[in-house]
């Protein structure tokens, strides 16, 4: 196989990978533009809903476990909202992270008494064997995957170009107070962003558990949404799509290239090093809004 | 005056912020339906307190009515959320601007609106803003954030006129306007009141200009209201100056 | 009251490690309420206490604090936790065990007199499987040219081997490749390119841990890697690593130190006299699985350390009389069919200065439900593993002892 | 070099992306001067402070303070340079009483490193008291004692005002930019602030540049005033000229004599 | 200005009273390991104390300077391998050891800092997580760190002088002998310029630096300060507490347990890191063995111990959930309350 064939394999694999990144970043995104928080329970709310599906799909059918599932995300959303978010308006967001830590902690324990801590497959019958181009191998699971990732994450980029509550969500993380007094139902506004957010975190878990799995575990595939919400800008949903592209093809082709010569495990590296090197020439993300200070 | 509900009455308000300052005494006073009512008194006599009463942004800030009746039309407020009481028609100018920085002007405008659907409405008044602050179509795509003081002002009253208010709290709505703009401010004030019959609750600095648009002013000290009534006594009696001495 | 041995016990029941944990903590309890229903150890009943840690090591400190001077033998499944408490260990005189674990150089048990990896140690594991390699190309000679990919988690684990397949390949002159992931070594895809698509490996061999050793049945059969050529180590040989690819994992061959199944009469004596009786301490299907197996296997470890212990030294057991009695069990053939356990266990025995790790190792294939041993008793290169130890325990006595 | 002026400015230019908030703006302030400052909103008043005070900088031009070019200079050294300002939007420090908010200001007129202060040596208690009772001082110049120990979040706007000016004061500052420093004060302090910064510049010679929209305080206490517009110059001189200047007419007071009226009614 | 409102005398006082709860505190750690014994001294004093240590320096960094950092595990994972190697391969002293230990960690935390010249807030707490991953990947990678084998190193017999530190008691006192200084100096700090030139530059970075506090100088000794505190109470985990420098434990999840520390304890409070410190490293384990005594109690042995384990999880969130929502200034705010209120009610039976 000749170098530029593997290039190109690694590129594709790692887009493809890149895209799913991008997915788990999305939650981020959002709960961030709804209250500039940083939520430490994305990955949590990505393992919770990925065994919903798992545990009611056998009862309602792969569809209707999605339903199901978006449903019970929906619920959390509201608890969230009612319980954290509400008593905790106005402070400082490091107490909101933390506060969003005990959220983790309690999903964590809920989802393990509930369906035990066996991992458990989510097989969605996809095609298995790989697709050939011109001596280049594309796995037709990634594809679907990655196609039904960019398509979420389409459908919600619309939806915050197109309907003013996007704009009131910019609005509530500026300044809620402010938002408040603008009549911004900030009750119900949460609890959409937190639902949509636990939507994507069932796309993400769907996908993610059908490709290693569903298991505790999975909550550590969020920390790779890390690198790559700094890279694209952490407000920014066409950012963590670029970004995600970006991470994936150059974890690919680094692990490809690099990691032979350096001998180690550079993927991980290689996301954190592109995040400082952008955050060193543009503070604020690839396509991140700079924070606006005038004195 | 039994027949009438006033719009907007307070009655004997206390107000405490973090359960131990002691920010309004038993406040009580009226506004009309279509009045225009001036708050007057010295630093931290407790004007922005009152508006911020009225329309609840209080309990974000720590304080809390702790005695006392606020009605809206003869209803009782005290439980509504600011969103409710914005649905209602009240719109609060908050002192300090509180512009949604990150967001460009007109964004800002278009959030005055948030709780309004009448697409073509909000367009109309949207230009009218324009039309009464030229320098706010001229940086409309500039976040707020990075405007001038002055031009942030604007901003803030803008955005509170987009809400189309039937009572409007305005703190301090000249500050920092070069005299042009804020005369102009006034002039809305009294066209809009008698255009449209919307009813301002303000807190003033330039007596002048308030005095001049007001039918009605109070004079709050430490808390309290020392006096009630009409611009012209008030001018007369000297009763202000002496409130601002802190006499 | 009767005579009672209390045991208290380390385990994660929660969090990414606890899925082959959980099953490994349970056989043991299963295998000492066997013991209880017979009677006791020498009449002494087990009683044990379990305290949560979590797979993390300051819990486990403070754990140990909480039952200090009850413990009779520390089992953490876990290599920070087990080095951390060394310390502690030899002020009480109390051993810490873990089976097939890190420090592999812990088989020197001078250097190291509290620490047991009793079975086969990293390098052991290494070399066996390596040795297994040659048996199914036909032959060490056949090794010659063979290109293999070592696939791993970029951790002190994952590298372990890494020292004895250098040798190994100088020795029998075949080709390796390492291919190193950031742990926790969920995202493998680009590895899988490089193994199957440029490197063409031979063999791939993947020296993972918990969830990423699930990772790689979708991948190698995105690129089309041949999975009866993808062999794995010990600790990626249980159902927790492999039922969520489901149908994937089929014809994987892993590694493994124990026997798999109930179709012993150990595991089938508790099933019946255990489970039937309603005093099952896991969901009966897990029993028989390898993590719950590897449980019994510690269970009859422990039980048999008890056993000398009250025997030699009498009742009340300690850390000490227990620790002595570890240095005698000698798991032989005779021994093990007494137990029930032949086939299940294998021949272990350990002295003071031998605290096991130089042994072999089976292989078992997955067929889709359950594991089949398919190998004989595989060996490991002795003289490599015990150059490694020494080498390695060597380093250890100058880090430690220099201002003795 | 006896009259070196406190501050030059040469040709300042200032561009945000299409915005010119200053072009070619130049003036020079005298020893002990009062310099007012006037101008529409968005005229770049509070630009040209901020690059003179080392917080923008300048597309184009110079800024000598006291003879030295400032305006590529980190902002923390024009400090020790006895260069104090106040911000429109007031900028105190939130969770700091008012007292250390002045002690803020003093930062670099104490010595006291990393290692002292943590030990704590006398010799840093010895200036850390010193330097209390300069604060002190600086807050009874504006009355302001009573408040001293008070948190400056819960503080009515205007008194966060004369606190800022309390903190520039307290920096012992040559020259002092002052940028609103009486809006949102009513008649009487407004009198009263007017004063005391007459009080700064006669006691101790401070030099003064201050923006403000009250007119009639502007001329009663400018020494010379200068009026921007659209980021130019339009006018300088005389107060009074420049109060009449048809220019600053047009665009400061719009055609509505009204506002006139208004400004003047202090 | 208008007279001022009704305020509740408060600042003297509970100054007073927050001499008296430090006194307090210390006279409890004094007190514990003679009371209490071995278990109090290693499952209790020694996790608070030596997490407390780092959660203090980090409080400087986050609290005072309100640069969010997550990396602070990486940096007593710098203080750990350092400490143990300078102590056992170059036979450094143990003083000069834990020196190193700081010392090198605070080299690694001005590097760390160097982005802030640009980066704040969340751009700033990922930056400092990468930092947190190159660190850990670069201890275990680098032949010198010694721990590419095995993970962890270990150290010889801890002398200070001619005297061994062998017993739990031995080690305790070293814990205090090091961090009671600390403490004070941080306590110095805090009330010094240096400390009021960090809150200035967390609520407005501008405005002070026009005030002539050289901002990312100050940011830059904050995380030097963090890093120190973070490298020595590294360090004092191996001498004092486990015995080896481990990679293991110094994950991103110890970063953020200290930040809950912080956060929990009380932003820019002293005594309020060891408070945190304790909450968050000593609940887990307080409602575990309750769970435990109270599932014995109520299904005598029957409850599923797996139930006991994961239900820790929901209650710890929960307890974390209320308290934040319930003390916005942290467990220092709650302690001086409640001393205030002890306070005020005996005055108040003294008076009637
Ligand atoms: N968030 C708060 N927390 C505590 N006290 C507050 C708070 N806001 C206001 N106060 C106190 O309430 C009193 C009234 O303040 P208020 O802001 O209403 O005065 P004001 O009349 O609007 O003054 P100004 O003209 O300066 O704006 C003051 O004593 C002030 O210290
Ligand atoms: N950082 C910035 N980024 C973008 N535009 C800016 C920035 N700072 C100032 N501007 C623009 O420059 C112009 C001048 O602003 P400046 O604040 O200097 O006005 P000003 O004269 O002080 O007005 P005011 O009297 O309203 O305070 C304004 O139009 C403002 O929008
Ligand atoms: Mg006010
Ligand atoms: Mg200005």
């Amino acid at each position: 196989m000749n170098d530029l064939v593997y290039a190109v394999e690694l590129t594709i694999t790692g887009l493809l990978i890149g895209v799913m990144y991008a997915m788990v970043a999305l939650g981020f995104v959002l709960i961030y533009k709804a209250s500039a928080v940083f939520n430490f329970a994305q990955g949590a709310m990505t393992l919770f809903a990925a065994l919903m599906v798992v545990g009611l799909r056998p009862v309602f059918g792969l569809a209707g476990a999605l339903a199901a599932a978006l449903a019970g995300m929906a619920v959390i959303a509201v608890a969230v909202e009612r319980f954290v978010l509400r008593p905790l308006v106005g402070r400082s967001a490091l107490a909101i992270f933390m506060a969003t830590v005990a959220v983790a902690s309690i999903l964590e324990g809920v989802a393990q008494i509930v369906w035990g801590n066996q991992p458990r497959g989510l097989k969605l019958d996809l095609p298995a064997a790989p697709l050939q181009f011109h001596g280049v191998y594309v796995s037709p699971a990634d594809l679907m995957g990655a196609g039904v990732a960019g398509l979420s994450v389409l459908l919600i980029a619309l939806f915050f170009r197109w309907t003013r509550v996007g704009l009131g969500l910019r609005a509530l993380a500026s300044d809620p107070i402010a938002a408040q007094a603008m009549g911004v139902p900030t009750h119900r506004v949460w609890a959409a962003a937190w639902t949509l957010a636990g939507a994507v975190a069932i796309v993400a878990g769907v996908l993610w558990g059908s490709r290693i799995g569903v298991h505790f575990g999975m909550t550590q595939i969020t920390l790779k949404a890390l690198p790559i919400l700094i890279i694209g800008g952490i407000e920014s949903i066409p950012g963590v799509i670029l970004a995600g592209l970006l991470v994936g093809a150059a974890e690919a082709l680094g692990e490809g290239f690099l990691g032979p010569i350096v001998g180690g495990g550079v993927q991980e590296m290689i996301a954190y090093l592109a995040a400082l090197l952008v955050l060193l020439l543009r503070p604020h993300g690839l396509l991140g809004e700079k924070s606006v200070e005038r004195i | 005056m039994a027949a009438t509900v006033p719009l907007l009455e307070l009655e004997g308000v206390e107000v405490v912020y973090d359960g131990s300052v002691l920010a309004l005494k038993g406040v009580s006073l009226v506004v009309p339906e279509g009045g225009v009512v001036a708050l007057l008194g010295a630093n931290g006599a407790g004007k922005s307190t009152t508006l911020k009463a009225v329309s609840r942004v209080l309990a974000a800030e720590g304080g809390s009515v702790r005695r006392g009746r606020i009605r809206f039309r003869g209803e009782a407020i005290d439980t509504r959320t600011t969103a409710e009481l914005v649905r209602r028609g009240i719109v609060h100018v908050l002192e300090g601007r509180r512009l949604f920085r990150q967001l460009d002007v007109e964004e800002n405008l278009r959030m005055g609106a948030y709780s309004r659907s009448d697409r073509a409405g909000i367009r109309s008044d949207l230009e009218e803003v324009y039309a009464l602050f030229p320098r706010l179509r001229e940086r409309r795509k500039q976040k707020t954030g990075y405007l001038s003081g002055g031009e942030q002002q604007m901003a803030a009253i803008g955005r509170g006129l987009m809400g189309r208010p039937a009572l409007m709290l305005l703190d301090e709505p000249t500050m920092g306007l070069a005299p042009a703009i804020a005369s102009e401010v006034f002039a809305v004030v009294r066209r809009l009141n008698t255009e449209r019959g919307v009813a301002f609750l303000l807190s003033e600095q330039n007596l002048g200009l308030a005095l001049r648009v007001a039918g009605h002013a109070y004079v709050l000290e430490s808390g309290s209201v020392s006096f009630a009534g009409e611009p012209a006594a008030l001018a007369g009696a000297g009763r202000a100056e002496a409130a601002y001495f802190g006499a | 009251a009767d005579p009672e041995i209390h045991h208290p016990m380390l385990v994660t029941r929660t969090g990414p490690f606890a899925t082959g944990a959980t099953g490994v903590s349970s056989g043991q309890q299963d295998y000492f309420a066997l013991l209880n229903a017979k009677g006791g150890i020498e009449g002494a009943k087990i009683r044990w206490s379990e305290c949560e840690f979590a797979y993390a090591t300051p819990r486990a400190l403070e754990c140990y604090e909480r039952f200090r001077g009850e413990w009779k033998i520390v089992y953490p499944n876990s290599t920070p936790a087990v080095v951390a408490l060394g310390e502690r260990l030899a002020a009480d005189k109390v051993a810490g065990i873990n089976p097939a674990g890190n420090r592999a150089d812990s088989t020197d048990g001078e250097t190291f007199p509290y620490l047991y990896p009793v079975v086969a140690n990293f390098w052991a594991q290494a070399s066996s499987t390596i040795r297994y390699l040659a048996q199914r190309e036909g032959g060490e000679d056949k090794l010659k040219g063979k290109k293999i990919a070592f696939i791993h988690l970029d951790n002190a684990y994952g590298r372990g081997a890494i020292p004895v397949l250098e040798v190994l390949s100088k020795r029998f002159g075949f080709e390796w490749k390492s291919f190193p992931l950031p742990p926790p070594g969920l995202e493998q895809s680009a590895a899988w390119v490089d193994i199957a698509r440029r490197y063409r490996a031979d063999w791939a061999v993947q020296w993972n841990y918990g969830q990423s050793c699930t990772v790689p049945f979708t991948e190698i059969q995105k690129v089309g890697f041949p999975i009866d050529k993808f062999i794995g180590t010990l600790w990626c040989g249980s159902e927790e690593d492999i039922v969520a690819a489901g149908d994937l994992a089929k014809n994987y061959v892993s590694a493994n130190y124990h026997g798999v199944g109930r179709d012993f009469p150990v595991i089938k004596e508790i099933l019946a006299k255990v489970h039937d009786a309603g005093k099952g301490n896991i969901e009966r299907e897990r029993v028989g699985t390898v993590a719950y197996n590897r449980g019994v296997l510690t269970g009859i470890l422990i039980a048999e350390a008890f056993g000398h212990a009250i025997r030699d030294q009498g009742l009340p057991l300690t850390g000490e009389k227990v620790l002595n009695g570890l240095n005698k069990v000698k798991l032989t053939k005779e021994r093990l069919k007494e137990l029930g356990a032949e086939g299940l266990v294998p021949e272990i025995s350990l002295t003071p200065q031998y605290h096991g790790g130089v042994d072999g190792q089976v292989f078992q294939r997955w067929d889709g439900k359950t594991w089949t041993t398919i190998s004989g008793w595989i060996p490991p290169y002795e003289d490599v593993v015990w150059d490694e130890v020494k080498r390695s325990a060597a380093a250890y006595r100058a880090e430690v002892k220099a201002k003795q | 070099m006896a009259a070196v002026d406190p501050l030059v400015v040469e040709g300042l230019s200032l561009r945000f992306g299409a915005v010119e908030a200053l072009r070619g703006v130049g003036f020079r302030v005298g020893q002990g001067e009062i310099f007012g400052i006037i101008g529409p909103n968005g005229a770049g008043k509070t630009s040209l402070l901020n690059v003179v005070s080392g917080t923008y900088r300048a597309s184009a031009g110079r800024v000598h303070h006291f003879g030295v070019e400032g305006s590529r200079q980190p902002r923390h050294r024009l400090a020790g340079r006895g260069i104090a300002r106040t911000f429109q939007n007031v900028a105190l420090f939130g969770d700091l009483t008012v007292l250390e908010n002045i002690l803020v200001g003093r930062h670099q007129k104490m010595g006291a490193g990393l290692l002292s202060c943590g030990f704590a040596w006398p010799f840093v208690r010895a200036e850390a008291r010193r330097h209390r009772e300069a604060a002190r001082a600086a807050l009874a110049f504006l009355d302001l004692e009573g408040v001293a120990d008070a948190h400056v979040e819960a503080l009515p706007y205007g008194v966060k005002k004369k606190v800022e000016l309390a903190r520039a004061i307290a920096m012992e500052p040559k020259l002092l930019l002052l940028d609103e420093p009486l809006a949102g004060m009513n008649a009487a302090e407004k009198q009263d602030i007017a004063a005391s910064i007459r009080r700064i510049r006669d006691r101790f010679g401070t030099t003064v540049v201050m923006i403000e929209h009250d007119i009639g305080l502007v001329v009663a206490l400018s020494d010379r005033v200068m009026a921007l517009d659209h980021g130019e110059k339009i006018a300088e001189g005389a107060p009074a000229d420049v109060r009449r200047d048809p220019e600053v007419v047009r665009a400061y007071f719009g055609d509505g004599g009204d506002a006139l009226d208004i400004a003047g009614h202090a | 200005m208008s007279a001022p409102a009704i305020v509740l005398p408060e600042t003297a006082t509970s100054r007073r009273l927050r001499l008296a709860a430090i006194v307090a505190a210390a006279a409890l750690f004094l007190a514990l390991p003679l009371a209490g014994g071995e278990y109090w001294i290693k499952g209790v004093a020694m996790p608070a104390l030596i997490y407390g240590l780092a959660a203090l320096g980090l409080n400087l960094l986050v609290g005072c300077a309100g640069q969010i950092s997550m990396g602070q595990a990486a940096f007593m994972a710098v203080g750990a391998f350092v400490g143990a190697i300078s102590y056992g391969r170059y036979g450094l002293p143990l003083p000069l050891a834990l020196l190193a230990a700081g010392g090198a960690s605070a080299l690694v935390g001005v590097v760390v800092g160097l982005p802030t010249r640009r980066i704040r807030g969340l751009y700033l707490m990922v930056a400092t997580l990468a930092a947190q991953v190159v660190v850990l990947w670069a201890i275990q990678r680098v032949p010198w760190f010694g721990a590419e084998a095995h993970g962890t190193i270990g150290i010889p017999r801890i002398m200070l002088g001619p005297w061994e530190i062998r017993s739990t008691l031995d080690k305790y006192l070293l814990v205090l002998a090091v961090a009671v200084p600390l403490t004070l100096f941080a306590r110095n700090l805090v009330a010094s310029r240096i400390g009021r030139a960090w809150i200035a530059i967390r609520e407005r970075e501008v405005a002070a630096e026009v005030l002539g506090v050289p901002a990312f100088r100050y940011k830059l000794f904050a995380f030097a300060v963090a890093a120190f505190y973070g490298g020595v109470a590294g360090a004092l985990v191996v001498f004092a507490w486990t015995g080896i420098a481990s990679v293991e434990e110094y994950q991103l999840e110890l970063s953020i347990k200290l930040l809950g520390m912080i956060i929990v304890g009380g932003l820019g409070s002293v005594l309020g890191s060891y408070l945190g410190a304790a909450f968050i490293a000593l609940l887990p384990v307080a409602i575990s063995v309750s769970l435990t005594w109270g599932a014995a109690f109520v299904g005598g042995g029957a409850v599923n111990s797996a139930l006991i384990s994961n239900a820790e999880h929901v209650v710890f969130g929960l307890l974390l959930l209320v308290f934040l929502i319930a003390e916005p200034r942290g467990l220092a705010r709650l302690v001086t309350r409640a001393a205030n209120r002890l306070r005020s009610t005996s005055i108040s039976r003294r008076q009637s």
